[in-house]
Order: C-alpha cells, then structure tokens, then sequence
C-alpha cells in the first residue's frame, strides 16, 4: 500500500467528505472527521520520511506516465507542507462543535464536516499534486470550501465578508488559471517537471514566446498573490478572518495562505527558475518593497484593533510581509527562513486563533476590551495567548525567533542592511499590539456586571497548547524545522530540472 | 545529564511549582536549588558541549574556573533567597525566583553569544515579574520601564552578536575586547546589565519597587551576570577603569540623600559594581581575582543587607528612614545580622569586603594608578557612609520611631544569619575562596599596613559622622524623590513645558496645547489610517482590490521591460 | 395590471414541458452512456439530466419536485457520486493498480475493466452533478432563513 | 559604627555619649599604631603617615557637603512622578 500513500493523501479526505454526507449522524460524522485528519497526518508523516530518504516521488494516476497522465509528485517541499496541513487541521478538529452554536446549523452538522474535510482535501491536493491544471482544480475546490466555511460565522455580517472573499478569491482563480492557460500555449505539457524542461526554450529573450511567458509568469504571480493576500492584494483576509468562526479562521490562517505560499514558491523556483524571476522579471523589485510594507501597514494596522480576531489577521498580513520577504530575497537562506516561517507562523497563529476561539466561548465576544480580568480567570487559555504572542514578536527561545533570524541573515548576507533593521524594527510594532492584549488580559479587571467566566475544558485547551507548545519546541530544536526547511529550499532552488 | 546547563534543572523544575501546594512546594523550593547546585558540582571541572543550531557552532555549557566562581556563589545565593522566601503565598514570586536564578546560571555557563543571549533575555524576562508581583500601579510602570530596559540590552547583545559573528565567523563567547561594531554593541549591551553611568537608572528605579524576596532575587544576579560578562570578554578594556571609577562615586552622594533604604542599597549596590568594573578594567591577575573574589563576597553580603531590610519592610510595611528608627529593639537578630552586613560591605577586618575589595584596590596601587586610587578611596569612605553606617543606623537606631514590631519570622531569620555567616568566614578564613579564583592567588589580605589603613579610613569616617550628625549638620531624613538620570526618560518632556511655563507664563497653555494637540494628532492620523475604520485597518470594497490587481499586473509587465 | 399567474397554469408551458421533460432525460441518459465511445460523459448528463428536473420543478413549483426528490436525497446523491468516483479508484488501488488505473478492475481482461470502470466514474460524475445543480436551485428556491445572530 | 544593640541602654543619652568617646579613643589608638606599622607603598601618599585617617575623615565630611549641595538641585516632593500609591 506504502507506494499508494501520495494518491491517498489526497482521497482519504475527499471520500471522507461526502461519506459525511451519507452518514449523517451526528457522533459516527464527528468520529469520522476527528479520524481523517489524523490518518491524513500519519500519512504526510510517512510521505516527509520516505522522501527524506529516497528523494521525491512519483505517481502516476490511472497508470498513465506523465507528461500525459497527472503525476502526483512529492519531494521534500511539499511533504513539509502536507504535514503542517494536516496536523493544524486535526488539532484544529475538536473546536468545530462549539460552533454548532444555532439549531439551523446544529441540524447540518454532518455539511459542516464535508466541507471542511473537502477544504482539507484541497490544500493537500493543492500541495500533492504535479499538474498546473490539477493544482488549480484543488486550488479551487478548497477555496470554494473555505467561502463556505467562512459564512458560517455567527454574524451576519460573514456572509458579506464570505462574499467578497469569494469574488476577490474567484479573480485570483481566474489570474492563475489565464497563466496557466498561456503556458500551456507555450509548451503544450501542464505536467510541472515536463513544464520546467520545456520553459527555457519560449523564455530566452527574444524568442517570439518569451512575453508570452512573462505574461504567463506576471498572472501566476498576481494570482497567487491575492490567495496568500500579499499587500495590498490583503483585503479579504481580515474580513474573512475576522468573522469567520474562530476554529475556522485557526485553520484557514494556519493552512490555506500558507499553501499558497508553497504554489507561489514553486511557480517562481521550479518552473521558472530563480534566475529567470528576478534577473528577467525583477519579481524582487516589486515583491522586496510590497514585503515590507506589508509588515509594517498590517502590524501598525493590528495595533489600532478593537477585536481580537482583527488583530489577529491583521497580523497574519504582516507575517505573510515575512514570508513573501523570503522569496525576494533571492537566495537559499532568504527562502529558508520563509519556508520556516511557512511552518512557525502555521503554528503560532494557529495557536493564537485557537486561544481566540477559547475566549470567544467564555467570552461570546471577540473585543479585545472585553478581555479584561480574562488573565486570572482563565489562566492557562492566556497564558497560551501570552506565549503565542511572544513567539510572534520573535522572542528567542520561540519559533518566531529562528525564522527571523533566517531572514535577517539572508539580507546581511546580501549586504541589505536596511532590510535587516526594518525585520527587527517591525517586531517593536509586534510587541505592541501583544502587549495591548496582555495588558487588557492581566491588568484590567472585568466588570463587576458582566457575566462569569472560567476556564475552558481540557478538550479545548490540550490542542490550543499542542501549538503553543510547539512553537517553543520548535523554537528550542531547530534543527526539526531549520533542517527540513532548508532542505526543502535547496530543492525547490534546485528547481525540477 | 551533564548536557543540560547547570541552572536549568531550576529553570524547568520552577515550571512544576504550580502545580503542588503547602508543604510540598516549599520543600521543592528549596530543594529544586539544592538539586542544580549538586548538578553543577557534579560536573567535570573543564567540560564543554557543542551543539549545532542552524548549522552555527554553539557550546551551551562550558565550565571553566571563572564560570564555575558564578555558578557557585549564584547557587549559594539561590538556595539562601529560596529559604528567606519560603514563606511567600502564591506561586509567582517563587517560579519568577526560580527560573530567573537559573537562567543566570545558565547564562554563567554559556559558552556562546547565542546561548548567552537566550538566558540573557530570559533573565529580563522571568525577573520582572519579581516587580509585578508587587501590588499597585507604581510596581507595574516600574516594570515595565525596567523590562523595555533589559530586553533593550538583549536586542543590542543579539545585534552585536550577529555582527560579530561576520566580523570573525564565531560566536564563541570569549575574549573580544572593543575592536569593532559588533563588540561595541555588545559592551553597550553588556553596559546597560552591568548600570554604567547614564545607563545605570533601570536599577534604582526597579529593585526597590519589587517584592520583599523579589528584591533580594533581583540584587544578586542580573548586574554580577553583567559583571562576568565584562570579566569574559572585554578584560583589561582601560575605558572600563574610568567607568567604574565614576560608578563607584557618584551614587553614593546620592545614596546620602535617598530617603528609601531600599533605594540606598541600590545605589550602594550599583557604587559596588564600580570597584568590580575598575578591576576588570585593569585587566591584571590580580585584579581580575579581586573581581572574582568582590563579586563573591558581594553577592552574599548585599543579599544579606536586602534581606534585612526586607525584614523591616516585612514587619512595618514601610522602609522610609524617616518613618523609621530604634528597631533594634524588637528586632535585634535582624539587626545583628544588618550590621554584619554593613560591616562586609564597609569592608571592616575579619569582614569578607575587607578580603576582597583589598584586592581590587591593591592591583591599582600596584599598577601606580595614583588618580583611580584615590578616586576609590574617596568611595570607600562613602561606602561606609550609605551602607556601613546609614542603613543600619536610621532602621535600627537613630531617633526611635516608636514601631513595636516581631522579630522578623524564622526563615528569614535563617537566610540572613546564613548569610552573614558566610561573609564573616570568608572574612575569618578566606582561603576557601581564593581556591576558587581563576588565576592562582598569593595575595595576603591581612598585613599590618592593611589592617591599619583600613580601620583608619573607617573609624576616622565614622568619627566625622558621629561629629556630623551629633551636631546636627547630617542632611536630615526628609521624604522626597531625587532625580537622577531617569529624570530624562520620566520628566524630560513634562519638564520642558515646565520650563516654558515658568518663564513665559503666556505661551505656555498655548505651546502646551500644542504639543498635546500634535501628539493627538499624530495619534489620530494614524488611527484614521490604520484604525478599525481607517483605510488600512478597514478592508476596502472588492473592486478596490480587484484594481489593485491589475495594478500590480502591470507593474510586473513594466518592471520586466526595465 | 395583471396578477402574476404560475407558470403552471399556463397551458402552452404545461403541456410543452411535459412532452419536453422525459425526452431531456432520456437525451441525459444517452449523453451519459455514449460518454465511453464519443464525445459526452457524466458532466454533460448530469447539467441536462439536472436541466430536465428544474424545468419539471419551475413548470409544476418546487413542492412537486421535491416530491419526487427529496431534498435529503439529492444531498445523499451529492455524496455517493464523489463516492461513486472514488470508490473505484480506491477499487483499483485494491486489486493492485494505480488509482483510476481502470485495467486492474479485471485483470483478466484490462479492456472490460476499463469498460466497467470509465462507466462508473461517469456515473459518479453525472450523479454529483446533478444532484448538486438540483441542490443549488433548491437553495435559491428556499424561504431566506430568520436572521441569525 | 561601634554602636552594639545592648538592650534598651542606648536609650540613655550618656551610654551614646560613652560610645562617641570609645570611637575617639579608638581612632586615637589606631594613629599611634600607624607610626610604628611598617610600610611597602607603591603609592607616594600611602608611605605618609595617618594619610588614611584624614582622607577617611575629610572624604565623608565631603561627601556629606556634596551630597547637601546636590539635594538642594535634584530634590523634588514625593510624589513627583505623579504614581506614589503605595505611600
């Protein structure tokens, strides 16, 4: 079966799915989607162990040998990737019933489910799969799962939000397909490793393909940009995030820009080639300034927040500022401590998330102002938010920390002084909008009025600290993540050829 | 399990405190130093573990003779402070005690830049709440100010770390000296720990507004980490010998001035920092030994003065000297123990300052440093006025306050006399202590000229204070705040409109408002863009983000075409 | 100005559609069955089998329609044609090949094997489908819900 | 300095007056000793004798003179910084 586990990465969450819709019952469904997610994790786990040791593989669907049938390939980059996925959605899992919270939706529990395991399947199939065409069917298939999963928020207002999630995500579609579509022109093979043989050939200058490649190149780009919310493509994310139920927004921030990232990732380094992007296209000229901006406008943006769900995904812009500032830097370090940061931010902010949609159950409010006494009355739940916090300033010690470093080092390395100071600067604005929390969370005492509140379960609170926990293991041994990240650079850098 | 750095089995084993109670959590405290020092005891004496962290290096435990002088008087002081806290209710106190005394520890250990910059930090980090934990508003700003303070430090330690590790391609935490951006960083670094001139105010702000244990906590570790920071990397640095010289002056005018005892001590505390910065200054085995041996005697002996007159501040809650005075009544064994601690840090014959600071002091005069000699001298005999005769004097003695109190409870009684029989062994038999120095010692402290010079200096100032204060002229007990150098970071912009007040009385209301309005409006603008409902903090209708998308379309065609 | 009258009432759409719906499925049917040799395949049959059934549902109202496909059943049909699609490839994975590697379905004859297997994955496909154009038009059909939160 | 908490006695005017005079006594003693101490200096000042009892003697009276001075520049009421809550 060992050789089947690419394919069934992907199947086990898409015939999980609709099996929920067949089910129905309440507690066979719940058992099924706490399952899936941790079959999916054992797998990306082997998956990761096997490529670690025989480098990528290959499968073929139906038996048919690419670049005519569709491959599914795994190296170590995406094995990464596909692991993060699926252990962020089954910690995330136990916190789908506290959203069951009306009797309309309480009676479609078992839709919930689907669409979430359908979601899943997507971001792993995004990840599996070898084909353009495949990855954007994914790609579709989980964006249409997380507009769903999006309006499910408790306000009304998720509906509006889902909306222009929907259209600004369906204009991103759009752009990745039309790039697609114009590769295709080019080469006449969607298959990527057939893709990155045949690219060279239209993209040398001068050649009558080579704008059509570029303009290929530029709506791959702008279209992954929108799914990953680059700045100032960024505008759907706190929307969604914000009313998006918490457990939701725990799995969306930790796992869906970070695909995105990854498709990103290897568009410009496996297909086009380093050497391409930023000597031809200059991607750097662009993406470097957008980077920065974006850390410094989502973060000052988090600061002046009421809600802490806001905050929260303000922040998220500001780490996607990290990430992307990974990849302009154009170099294997730049991209190791993007990838890194792929990994840590996944687990810190799927972990803050996560402590959100603990107050939000005491709570039944996400204003930071109504945080107040919270520190005392329900301790540990702040505590994690404390030390998710400090992992997202990038207090060493933390994960935060190593990522951060690895990008300062590729910009020192490069000689990029300001760049460097302005990671380290644009931390400053992160202990800033932490300690407006903590401030409220420990100093301020809650009304004498307001309703009582304790602590949540240990249900709820054992998966939130799995991530919190994480990210200072991880932020102690690095070499599980350094290594594997690194790793995983040197081949994306390598590129497919 | 020699590879865990010795201090962590406190740092970790705090961890677990929550979650006991009663009886079994002060017997952990207790025992959980006791455990690390067997640890570190146990250890080879040159042992060194390499571990590799991003393809970097890094050696976080190396022991060697200076390192193992820390380790050993850190641990004695840890186990002295946990027993004199042993009665404190609640887990904070206890935990931030703990994993702040390990991570010095840790940090005394730390064979590399990185690892010292993690326990560096921690060290900032798990001691604040030793402030916090101190009711009220006051603590909490103090906290804070010293917590931006310290992690200030780190960042600068990380920094230079960074540059220096492109200067040489190491970093290994060895001898670096100033020669280059990056070791400048980090002497800075290291400066702000160790309360230089100018960059010294975090100390008295801070440590007097922690908890009774807190305080004792906090005056043991963070400046004597600083202090063997100094020793490892930048020996024989001659700047450093003005620096301390000035460290050892100027707080002790203050100290005559400071009407909190507690704030006494921490200028005290930083005027005994100076001998140590001037000896590391000199650089010679003599002085550097004198370091050693001053950092030793002094951590006990300043734990000891804190002790007591946390004992006082326990028992009368308050330690104002002039709401104080003729204590020694109801609590004569803390007072014992107070002038025990006096007469060490006075450095009195048969005393364990006498042992060490002569050292220091030796290696200048050896060295012909006729300026810096006397520049010490006059700090001695101020040394004997702020700790040797104030603190016990205006708590003990003096006028009688007419305070009734208990004598101070038994565990802290223990600490203290502890304490103060270690400085009087030291003092008695030194030999021990000079066994642990890094250099060999042949230094004799107790020749005749020494013997007598000293008393001289010491009896002769506390005859003038006798004069003085028999006859009225010693500055008076009066409740007040004295400025120093945070003055510039709690005042300096108050104080201007202040200023403007005073002297143009009509312009003032107006350059008042002015200033306030620009702030408000700085502030407002920014929220006006950034705010929940500003344009980067609300998220813009779907078609602004569509056009943003063909924006950046084209900018990408454009860029290519360049 | 005329009151809006249903569409079923109109005599011309009656009769005309009923005449028309059977004739689609059929059409749905054979573009499903005539996917394995031509040009069709379950996506069509399953828009114009779904199309036969809106117009059924437009001509006659909702109610008559779900009658005949309760909307639980057209969730259900969701469900199975994905498990449809998939079980086969999970099938093939079983008997020894690649997933969707039809051949393996009988390793007697791989030709049959990817007869029965193109057949069911079209299936699936054409029963996804139309269930779920069916569903969505059920969903636009529906009373908005009470305003929550 | 010598002062020893003897129960209560130093309550009594004369016992602190006696104490004063035990100093002075002591102080005189040391001088005496001092001439007749051998000496290594290194130092010009530290062969001189007595040189430490009037460095000891004038540093505090000047320390203590300073100190009144700079108490008339940097005192300021308790509650200057505007955050005394513990009183």
């Amino acid at each position: 079966m060992s050789e089947h586990l690419p394919i069934l990465q992907v199947v086990v969450p898409l015939l999980a799915g609709p099996l929920c819709l067949l089910l129905r019952h309440r507690l066979l469904v719940r058992g099924l989607a706490t399952a899936v997610p941790l079959a999916c994790l054992t797998i990306a786990g082997l998956l990761l162990h096997r490529v670690q040791q025989v480098g990528a593989i290959s499968y073929h669907i139906g038996g048919w040998a690419p670049p005519l049938g569709i491959e599914y390939r795994i190296d170590l980059a995406n094995a990464y990737v596909m692991v993060i996925v699926s252990a962020i959605a089954a910690v995330v899992m136990p916190f789908l019933p506290g959203h069951m919270g009306s009797a309309m939706v309480r009676r479609r529990e078992h839709l919930f489910y689907a669409i979430f395991l359908l979601a899943l399947a997507g971001l792993l199939g995004i990840s599996a799969t070898g084909d353009m065409f495949n990855a954007f069917v994914f790609l579709e298939i989980a964006s249409l799962a997380s507009y769903s999963l999006v309006a499910l928020g408790r306000h009304r207002r998720a509906l509006v939000a889902a909306y222009s999630y929907l259209i600004i995500g369906t204009i991103g579609g759009t752009f990745f397909l039309l790039g697609i579509g114009l590769m295709y022109q080019m080469t006449g093979t969607l298959n990527m490793v057939d893709l990155a043989h045949r690219l060279p050939e239209p993209m040398s200058p001068g050649t009558p393909g080579s704008r059509t490649v570029l303009v290929a190149f530029a709506f791959l780009a702008v279209g992954l940009s929108i799914k990953l919310a680059v700045f100032p493509l960024h505008q759907w994310l706190p929307r969604a995030y914000a009313h998006a139920p918490s457990a939701v927004s725990a799995f969306l921030a930790a796992t869906s820009t970070k695909v995105s990232y990854y498709l990103l990732v290897r568009v410009v380094f496996s297909l086009f080639g380093a050497a391409y992007v930023f000597d031809a296209l200059k991607l750097d000229r662009l993406l470097l300034p957008l980077s920065i901006v974006a850390m410094f406008a989502g973060s000052t943006a988090a600061i002046f927040q009421t809600d802490l769900k806001r905050l929260l995904a303000y922040s998220s812009v500001a780490q996607i500022g990290y990430m992307t500032l990974g990849v302009s830097l154009a170099s294997v370090t730049g991209l190791t401590g993007g990838l890194v940061h792929l990994f840590n931010h996944a687990l810190m902010k799927g972990g803050l998330f996560l402590a959100a949609a603990c107050y939000g159950m005491r709570l039944r409010s996400s204003r930071i102002a109504d945080l107040a006494g919270a520190g005392r009355l329900m301790p540990w739940t702040t505590a994690a938010f404390v030390t998710g916090g400090l992992a997202l300033i990038g207090v060493p010690g933390t994960a935060g920390f190593v990522s951060k470093w690895y990008l300062v080092l590729a910009a020192l390395e490069q000689g990029r002084w300001l760049v460097a100071v302005l990671v380290v600067a644009s931390s400053l604005l992160a202990v800033a909008y932490v300690w407006r929390v903590v401030e409220v969370a420990y100093f301020a005492d809650r009304d004498a009025g307001a309703h009582p509140i304790k602590e949540v379960p240990p249900l709820l609170l054992v998966p939130t600290w799995i991530l919190i926990g994480a990210t200072v293991y991880f932020g102690l041994r690095t070499e599980l993540t350094a290594g594997v990240a690194e790793a995983a650079a040197g081949v994306l850098w390598e590129s497919l050829r | 399990m020699s590879g865990l750095p010795p201090g962590m089995i406190l740092v970790l084993g705090a961890l677990a405190l929550p979650l006991v109670r009663g009886r079994l959590r002060q017997l952990l405290v207790v025992a959980l130093p006791v455990a690390s020092y067997a640890h570190m005891l146990a250890l080879p004496a040159d042992l060194s573990v390499g571990a590799e962290l991003f393809g970097y290096a890094l050696e976080p435990v190396r022991v060697d003779r200076l390192s193992l002088v820390w380790g050993h008087v850190f641990h004695i002081v840890a186990i002295l402070t946990a027993i004199y806290a042993l009665r404190v209710k609640g887990a904070t106190e206890h935990v931030a005690g703990l994993t702040y005394a390990g991570s010095a520890i840790a940090a005394a250990f730390a064979g590399d830049l990185i690892t010292l910059f993690v326990f560096w930090e921690l060290t900032a980090v798990t001691s604040v709440f030793l402030i916090w934990a101190r009711p009220g508003a006051r603590s909490r700003r103090a906290g804070l100010r010293y917590l931006v303070i310290q992690v200030a430090s780190g960042v600068l330690l990380l920094a230079g770390s960074v540059l220096t590790y492109l200067e040489r391609g190491s970093l290994a935490f060895d001898h670096l000296g100033l020669s280059g951006p990056g070791s400048v960083l980090i002497f800075l670094a290291f400066g702000i720990k160790a309360a230089f001139p100018l960059l010294h105010n975090w100390l008295q702000d801070a440590y007097p507004e922690a908890t009774v244990a807190g305080t004792v906590f906090l005056s043991a570790f963070t400046t004597k980490l600083a202090i063997y920071a100094l020793a490892r990397a930048f020996p024989g640095t001659a700047i450093l010998i003005p620096i301390g010289a000035l460290m050892t002056l100027f707080p002790i005018v203050y100290a005559v001035i400071e009407n909190d005892l507690r704030r006494v001590l921490a200028y005290s505390l930083n005027n005994q920092l100076g001998f140590m910065v001037v000896g590391i200054g000199i650089g010679t085995e003599l002085s550097l030994n004198g370091t050693a041996a001053h950092a030793f005697a002094h951590i006990i002996y300043k734990a000891l003065l804190f002790m007591a007159m946390g004992a006082v501040l326990h028992r009368t809650g308050t330690i104002k000297a002039s709401a104080l005075g003729g204590l020694y009544k109801s609590m004569p064994l803390t007072a014992a123990c107070c002038i025990v601690g006096s007469l060490s840090i006075s450095g009195f014959p048969l005393f364990s300052g006498f042992v060490s600071k002569s050292m220091i002091l030796s290696a200048g005069a050896e060295a012909h440093m006729l300026v810096l000699s006397l520049a010490l001298l006059v700090a001695s005999a101020g040394v004997v006025d702020h700790s040797g005769i104030k603190i016990p004097f205006f708590a003990f003695f003096a006028h009688d306050s007419g305070r009734r109190v208990e004598e101070a409870p038994w565990n802290m009684l223990l600490a203290m006399g502890a304490a103060a029989a270690i400085c009087i062994g030291l003092g008695v038999y030194p030999q021990p202590l000079y066994d642990l120095l890094p250099y060999p010692v042949s230094y004799v402290p107790y020749t005749t000229a020494h013997v007598v010079t000293s008393l001289e200096l010491l009896l002769f100032a506390a005859l003038a204070f006798a004069f003085l204060y028999r006859s009225g002229r010693y500055p008076a007990e009066i409740e007040s705040v004295n400025l120093d150098f945070d003055w510039t970071y709690r005042r300096l912009a108050p104080r201007a409109v202040a200023a403007a007040r005073r002297r143009l009385a009509a312009l003032h209301a107006a350059a008042a408002r002015r200033l306030d309005a620009a702030r408000r409006r700085l502030l407002r603008s920014l929220e006006r863009t950034y705010g929940p409902s500003g344009l980067l903090g609300e998220p813009w209708p779907t078609g602004t983000t569509a056009l943003w998308a063909a924006v950046l379309l084209a900018a990408y065609l454009i860029l290519s075409y360049l | 100005m005329k009151q809006p009258r249903l569409l079923r009432e109109e005599v011309i759409l009656r009769v005309v559609s009923k005449a028309l719906v059977p004739l689609i499925l059929l059409f749905a049917l054979y573009v499903q069955f005539h996917g394995d040799f031509g040009p069709g395949g379950g996506f069509q049959a399953g828009v114009i089998f779904a199309a036969g059934m809106i117009l059924y549902g437009l001509i006659f109202g909702l109610a008559n329609l779900q009658r005949v496909w309760p909307p639980r059943r057209v969730e259900l049909g969701i469900g199975l044609g994905v498990m449809l699609y998939a079980g086969v490839g999970v099938a093939t994975m079983v008997r020894g090949g690649r997933f969707l590697a039809y051949g393996a379905l009988d390793p007697h004859h791989p030709v049959h094997g990817q007869h029965l297997g193109i057949l069911l994955v079209e299936l699936g496909v054409g029963i996804t489908v139309a269930s779920t154009l069916i569903a969505i038009f059920y969903a636009l059909g529906r009373v908005p819900p009470e305003p929550r939160g | 300095m010598d002062e020893r908490p003897k129960s209560h006695r130093l309550d009594a005017p004369r016992n602190v007056a006696r104490l004063v005079y035990a100093l002075a006594v002591a102080c005189a003693l040391l001088l005496v000793v001092d001439v007749f101490s051998p000496k290594h200096p290194h130092l010009p000042y530290e062969g001189w004798e007595g040189f430490f009892a009037f460095a000891g003697f004038f540093a505090y009276l000047g320390i203590v003179a300073s100190a009144k001075l700079w108490r008339k520049l940097v005192m300021r009421p308790p509650d200057y910084y505007g955050d005394d809550d513990d009183g």
